[in-house]
């Protein structure tokens, strides 16, 4: 019988340690899970300075958390809002901008490096020179290359940065340019730490600046596990007053169904991006809550002009009529979408609304092809990333449908498609015959639509997807933004968007609704138009304010 | 009994041998520039160049191609990977854990239940509780595991909200990674509110251990009552019953050791089953293990991490079966003359 | 009264192809204190009705019989529980393949402990663990183990059969039973061991008064050993009574061939001469021959033989036979 | 009662294969697996004349349509349709082609070279066996997942790596089944008597050992083609398989995993087809090993 009491004791052990675990008190205090936030992320950042980048899922995890700007774009309010610049003023020639700074600004208290003096001018001349100016040092780290502000042409616009005294700047510009300041407000303009410059520059790892961000953001980067989290701790210090959320975790998860689920089940509290099919599930649950924001955004399926047979302008006429844009937007967008019909989006200021439209007409398209010599069509790729974007959920299905509406005028097309980094990479060599691509507004300016996409300069810059360069389209855009007042500025865009009519460098697909989903315990956390999100003011609200 | 011992080092050995030959030839075979393939580097410089010739001697003869790889990599040089440029060492050591502690709660949850059940379905052998516990037991062992777990995500998941259905724990719990198994990391970590961590761990070990146990659970249920059933019939158990021993001493303390044996060999032999399960299910639970690593490797096409994948688990199969093979030859050989061990 | 008296005992097996009876109406009593023997070829179900009475049968034999009791008490109302008791303490059973009997897992001397556990003795319980030692000790020494301890510590399969015979019955005369069953105890052993177990059943029987039920198909043991025997015929009580009477004088004509195949060496066998042995072989379970199952092979068989025959008695001497070879004209085969 | 209808007349004794079929015709369970199973068969057999539309074709009108039986669901796309308008129950049947057809081609495959090298390995004994055991615990350690990565990763994937990864990782267990079937027929003895009448090993290794070890050959067979079926429904889910136009059962379940909550038939489908052919054959087998177990005791 001592064999049976040997058993008996061995399973009280055993269920002593899942009684420990069972019936943890509810009164043991849960103030990680209170304080904390964690933020559901489509996708891992490449690098921490959004100088660098366009991409939205980098400028997310960056530039709102980690960095500030000179000046902020209020969107209620649609106007320009004093941040690390307490004030500003403009030469009456539209030339000389001089800005007042903030005098209390600390730059972030790292493991890896400790600030010694206050934000100063001098970060602002540092953060921006190293962009126009091609002999700094930092010019050329991570790449040196800094697509926006390649696009906008800025090297060529500022002459001059001069620091008068520690907290007042002024920039010399070559020519009067009315968008300056919307570009100054941009998620990519951001201030970096001349000191940590210096201090990476002397410990000869210059490269750091990017990897390991120093900023004067409301957030630090405590740590960075590729594809799996990044974490940040809230920076007490902040000049705008200590966020209330003391931890912030980016969980990055890819797949929108397991965003769903994870928000669902509690395990992070805002998810990026929830795929319009999910939206009726989330109407649903009474924890969640939709963030409906209107698209300023575009998709686009950009040819490659200089590919032939995508250089001839009837074959491009043709492949518009070919493509059935309410089904796309029916089967890509389940309808959380509009049909697109020029590169700029219905709710701009600039919208030319008279332009006629590509219809769907696939004979048309067959005879067109047959014309031009194609009687039983041609072979084409088409290039679409596996990511999801917010002008794009899901451009690998899309792709998909396209291939199957130009087999129906002849047109076998073979679809190809990467991982995000690898895909930006090879996009650069031009390869390709035609893309599935978008763009998101950073500010309320039409040329913010046309000049990093289209411009000439954009071309230099490799931002310019449709390999297409007309000087007579760059001229009507400079002459636009050479003007301020807004009936004159229309006129140019109008004859802009007309071009782009008649030469179909790329057919406009579909401008998409944003969305986001927040428990509903969460608050304060803005959903900005033109760009990243921030946490700045986020809190939990407790049970009581419900 | 050491010559059983000796011959099974032996064979541990020669597999391992042949293990690295197969991996090796694979590198032969991949596409694009082998010495990219082999250490990871995508552009190295000159000095790197150099070292990179010397450790894998790509110009010399096949054999000492292969004799330097296997040195390379059983050194734990498995070279870096190209979509994180970090040493792939790192990684796995960051990774293993994670799978090595989903198959452990699994094959315990498998033997924990399916032991019981099998005894229980051989004890009332042709009775209903038999004929009831085979017919659940093919139905669960004929569930694709995917779309087991799929449905565990639609329905404790997102309908009912009651399981947390990805990830091992909720991110706002820092937890430094000490030996990589979550439980006995939060118990040596310093966090303030550890049940309250604990809990959330074991919530979000649930659903993946669960979904990964029940197709050895049939398995073992299935061997524990073919072994139990051949058990009742020998003679030893007769002449217990014939003194008149309780059926319950019978069963618990006669014919389970000795069924034992071929249990948990047979058990060993599933070892490659439960790893590519877990595998598929870490993808579909985004478990951060080898699983879900190896396959966001093979989207992105990153070859040194595939061939530093298939060393790991192999070569963990291979050393985790001979060892339970030399248990069980330990075990056995005092107790039971070899007429009685299966072979 | 007899210790153990079994009426009509059937013992049927459902098969795909209906029922078969594999004992038919089987009569045996055992005296207290008498060795009876139990013979008949493989497969005439004699170890079936050893298994029967201990109840140890799986559950796909269907057991019926008009009385089988023991001591008064009739085994088949038992409930599952009661019927354990009385087996774990007064009857006991040996098996024929001694070192498979025992558990190979388990030393030999752990496995003696927990057969004696059962046994409550009026000792305090902290001592109760020296008082089987003691016990053990003495038990071995009586099946005639000297090194006990040897034998204790080492597994079954470290023992010869006979050492593995002798322990199993020390198991078995543990708890003092009143009626051994041994079920060909000796077949496996050589013969030095074989004449030790007869000679240490015959001191049980002896001094402990304990009844003993020997099956066997060996007959120079059987006729050495017992007092009393049954000769069974695939399933049926052919003949039954004293040894020396049936060894003497068979009515039975499968008994006289049982014996005749017994290769005496005293009579003159002449060289190279046929051994005698019954003709055609024992019929297969689903083809039983209907009435008398010895009959197609039985050398006087009648017509009448189609009919079961009845059990009849002639002082003491049961035979089932229409037409027993009666000794005026046995002399003139 | 007994089969013969007179007492003496010579009995017939049912071959052992016509026994087996016996016992397995007898339990209900075992007989519904197999009728599934012939009917996966006719499916993959006859699947473009069976399947209403082409494979892969898109309707652009139908777009998500509910399965038939659910109000808005049209009979003429009977399990609905996909977030593509490709139809599901056209896609299962042209899916059965590959899942299950795939599966027992690749079964077959793996039985012919798994039995050839088991039975070498076992009738041998000695360093010839050892060598064969040694490759066998070599590729029996690597699952059947990665031997499909390393396919995948030297030429794409597609469904010729998915079926050479599985059959490479089921030969193992032909050869482990026949080497440990021919080893315990070899240590009985009417092997060693037929050797004893001079038998050569070829003789007997066709007279006296074929025909008892293909019992054992058969139930592996049906785990395999099990094991088969789940793990190229698998390597599907895991996008290693099957690319776009061709469909098959895991691919169909990993491309619907996003719809999840909008159109679950998209997930159920598929799942519900390989359930129900990979617990057909689990009866079957099941079935098998009851009537040889009944065969034997």
């Amino acid at each position: 019988m001592n064999k049976i009491s040997r058993l008996s004791t061995k399973l009280a052990l055993v269920s002593a340690i899942f009684a420990q675990f069972g019936c943890s008190p509810a009164a043991e205090d849960n103030t990680q899970r209170e304080q904390g936030l964690v933020y559901c992320s489509e996708g891992d950042p490449s690098v921490f300075n959004p100088q660098l980048t366009t991409i939205g899922t980098t400028i997310d995890a960056t530039s709102n958390q980690l960095y500030n700007r000179l000046v902020e774009y209020n969107p209620r309010l649609g106007k320009l809002e004093p941040a690390l610049a307490k004030s500003w003023s403009i030469s009456d020639d539209g030339r000389t901008y001089t800005f007042a700074l903030r005098d209390d600004v600390v730059f972030h208290q790292t493991k890896y490096f400790k600030p010694s003096r206050r934000f100063s001018a001098t970060d602002v001349a540092f953060s921006f020179n190293r962009i126009i100016t091609p002999t700094h040092p930092y010019h050329d780290i991570s790449g040196g290359n800094y697509p926006f502000f390649n696009s906008i042409d800025l090297a060529n616009t500022i002459n001059r940065i001069e620091v008068i005294d520690p907290h007042t700047i002024t920039f010399h510009l070559s020519s009067r340019d009315s968008s300056f300041l919307a570009n100054l407000a941009t998620d990519f303009a951001v201030i970096l730490s001349q000191e940590y410059g210096d201090y990476l520059l002397s410990a000869g790892q210059p490269q750091l600046i990017d990897i390991k961000p120093v900023g004067t953001g409301p957030f630090i980067l405590e740590s960075h596990y590729k594809d799996n989290f990044i974490r940040y701790k809230s920076n007490d210090l902040y000049w705008a007053g200590a966020p209330k959320i003391k931890q912030l975790v980016y969980d990055i998860t890819p797949k929108s169904t397991n965003r769903i689920a994870k928000i669902m089940t509690g395990d992070c509290d805002v998810s990026a991006l929830p795929q319009s099919s999910e939206l009726d599930v989330i109407r649903r649950n009474i924890k969640l809550e939709l963030q409906v924001q209107t698209g300023l955004n575009v998709a686009y399926w950009a040819f490659n002009n200089q590919a032939p047979p995508f250089d001839r302008l009837i074959v491009r006429q043709a492949l518009a009529h070919a493509i059935n844009k309410r089904a796309i937007v029916k089967a890509v967008y389940y309808g959380s979408a509009t049909t697109a019909k020029t590169v700029l989006p219905p709710l701009s200021w600039a919208y030319h609304r008279q332009l006629p439209i590509y219809e769907y007409n696939p004979r048309k398209a067959r005879k067109m092809l047959a014309d031009a010599g194609f009687p039983n069509g041609f072979e084409m790729t088409l290039w679409a990333a596996p990511a999801q974007r917010i002008y794009n959920p899901n451009a690998v299905k899309m792709a998909e449908l396209i291939q199957g509406q130009l087999a129906e005028i002849g047109v076998k097309v073979k679809i190809v498609s990467y991982g995000w980094g690898v895909f930006m990479n090879k996009l650069n060599e031009y390869q390709y015959d035609s893309v599935l691509l978008g763009w998101t507004a950073d500010n309320s300016d039409p040329d913010n639509f046309f000049r990093p996409i289209l411009s000439c300069a954009a071309l230099m810059s490799g931002n310019n997807r449709v390999n297409w360069c007309q000087p007579q389209f760059d001229q009507l855009l400079n002459a636009a933004s050479g003007h301020t007042n807004l009936s004159q500025r229309v006129d140019f865009y109008r004859q802009a968007q007309q071009m782009l009519y008649d030469e179909v460098p790329l057919v406009p697909i579909a401008h998409a609704l944003r969305f986001q989903v927040r428990d509903r315990t969460v608050g304060g956390i803005s959903l900005n138009p033109y760009g990243g999100i921030s946490f700045a003011k986020s809190h939990r609200i407790t049970k009581k304010s419900f | 009994m050491w010559f059983y011992v000796a011959r099974r080092f032996n064979l541990f050995v020669l597999t391992l041998a042949i293990l690295f030959l197969l991996v090796f030839l694979m590198h032969k075979a991949l596409p694009g520039d082998p010495l990219i393939n082999l250490s990871g580097i995508t552009n190295p410089t000159f000095h790197q160049l150099e070292l990179l010739d010397q450790q894998y001697q790509l110009d010399g003869s096949v054999i000492n191609q292969y004799l330097a790889f296997a040195t390379e990599r059983l050194s734990g040089n498995f070279g870096l990977s190209l979509t994180s440029a970090q040493p792939i060492l790192n990684e796995i050591t960051q990774r293993l854990p994670a799978t090595i502690e989903l198959c452990i709660y699994a094959m315990i949850l498998a033997l924990l239940v399916g032991i019981p059940f099998g005894v229980l379905a051989a004890f009332r052998y042709k009775k209903m509780t038999d004929l009831l516990i085979v017919s659940v037991s093919l139905v669960f062992y004929s569930i694709p595991i995917f779309w087991l777990g799929v449905i565990g995500i639609m329905f404790l998941g997102l309908e009912f909200q009651l399981l947390p259905v990805a990830g091992r724990l909720n991110l706002l719990y820092q937890i430094e990674p000490i030996t990589g198994f979550t439980l006995i990391d939060i118990m040596l970590s310093d966090l303030t509110s550890k049940a309250q961590a604990l809990r959330d761990a074991f919530f979000h070990l649930v659903m993946p251990t669960v979904t990964l146990a029940l197709f050895p659970i049939t398995v073992v249920i299935r061997i524990t009552r073919a072994a139990m059933l051949e058990e009742l019939n020998t003679n030893h158990i007769k002449a217990a019953e014939a003194r008149g021993v309780s059926p319950l001493i019978i069963v618990l303390h006669h014919a389970l050791p000795n069924a034992m044996q071929p249990v948990l060999a047979q058990v060993s032999l599933q070892l490659s089953t439960l790893l590519t399960s877990a595998m598929v299910t870490e993808v579909i639970f985004s478990w951060p293990g080898i699983g879900t690593w190896l396959m966001s490797a093979i989207y992105q096409r990153d070859f040194p991490v595939i061939s530093a994948g298939i060393l790991i688990c192999a070569g963990l199969i291979i050393v985790i079966s001979i060892v339970s093979d030399l248990i069980a030859i330990v075990g056995t050989t005092k107790r039971r003359s070899l007429r009685h061990g299966k072979n | 009264m007899p210790l153990l008296d079994i009426r009509n005992l059937t013992i049927e097996l459902d098969t795909p192809d209906g029922k078969i009876k594999a004992v038919d109406r089987v009569n045996l009593q055992i005296d207290p204190g008498e060795i009876r023997g139990l013979v008949g070829e493989s497969g005439s179900g004699k170890s079936l009705v050893a298994k029967a009475i201990m109840g140890i049968l799986s559950n796909r034999w269907r057991v019926s019989a008009d009385r089988l009791r023991y001591n008064g008490i009739d085994l088949l109302s038992l409930s599952a529980r009661e019927r354990r008791k009385l087996m774990g303490s007064e009857i006991a059973m040996v098996f024929q393949e001694p070192s498979s009997c025992l558990d190979p897992n388990d030393t030999v001397g752990h496995q003696m402990h927990e057969a004696l556990a059962t046994i409550a003795p009026d000792v305090p319980f902290w001592q109760r663990k020296q008082w089987r030692e003691v016990r053990i000790r003495q038990l071995l020494h009586k099946v005639g183990i000297e090194d006990h301890r040897h034998v204790m510590d080492s597994y079954p399969n470290e023992l010869s059969e006979g050492i593995c015979q002798r322990v199993l019955i020390a198991m078995a005369i543990a708890y003092k039973p009143r009626l051994l069953i041994a079920d060909e105890p000796t077949t496996v052993l050589e013969s030095g061991a074989q004449a030790q177990i007869f000679k240490l059943f015959k001191k049980l029987n002896k001094i402990n008064d304990v009844s003993i039920l020997l099956i066997s198909h060996d007959l120079e043991y059987i006729e050495h050993w017992t007092q009393k025997i049954t000769v069974m015929y695939s399933g049926q009580a052919v003949e039954s009574g004293q040894t020396k009477q049936i060894f003497s004088r068979p009515f039975h004509p499968y008994t006289i061939a049982l014996l005749r195949s017994m290769p005496h060496f005293d009579d003159k066998l002449s060289h190279k001469s046929q051994l005698s042995s019954l003709s055609g072989c024992v019929p297969t379970m689903q083809h039983l021959p209907i009435g008398c199952r010895l009959g197609p092979r039985c050398p006087n068989a009648q017509r009448r033989c189609v009919e079961m025959p009845k059990m009849k008695e002639k002082n003491g001497h049961f035979y089932s036979c229409h037409f027993p070879i009666t000794y005026d004209n046995a002399e003139s085969q | 009662m007994a089969r013969t209808s007179h007492i003496y007349q010579d009995e017939i004794i049912p071959s052992p294969l016509q026994q087996i079929w016996r016992n397995f015709a007898t339990s209900p369970l075992a007989m519904l697996g197999l009728w599934i199973f012939a009917i996966f068969m006719l499916i993959s057999i006859f699947a473009p004349l069976l399947a209403p539309y082409p494979q892969g074709y898109q309707h652009s009108s139908a777009l998500l349509m509910p399965p038939s039986w659910h109000p808005e669901g049209h009979v003429a796309f009977f399990f609905g349709t996909d977030d593509l308008g490709r139809d599901i129950f056209s896609n299962l049947i042209y899916g059965t082609r590959t899942t299950f057809g795939a599966s027992i081609l690749v079964t077959f495959i793996a039985l012919f070279f798994g039995c050839i090298i088991g039975i070498f390995s076992g009738m041998s004994h000695g360093l010839q066996s050892s060598i064969l055991n040694h490759i066998l615990d070599a590729t029996l350690a690597i699952p059947s997942l990665l031997l499909a990565i390393v396919f995948v990763a030297i030429s794409g994937p597609g469904i010729t790596n998915v079926m050479l990864a599985v059959g490479i990782s089921l030969t193992p267990q032909f050869m482990r089944a026949t080497h440990n079937a021919v080893h315990h027929e070899l240590s009985k003895e009417y092997v060693t008597a037929t050797k004893l009448d001079g038998a050569n090993k070829s003789q007997i290794f066709f007279h006296s050992i074929l025909p008892n070890i293909l019992d054992a050959l058969v139930i592996q067979i049906t785990l395999s083609i099990s094991i088969a079926i789940i793990d190229i429904a698998t390597l599907g889910f895991l996008k290693l398989g099957v690319q776009s136009p061709r469909s098959e059962w895991g691919a169909m379940l990993s491309e619907g995993l996003d719809l999840i909550f909008l159109a679950p038939w998209n997930v159920a489908m598929p799942g519900l087809a390989i359930f129900c052919s990979v617990l057909s054959i689990n009866m079957i087998g099941n079935g098998l090993q009851r009537a040889l177990k009944e065969r034997i005791d």
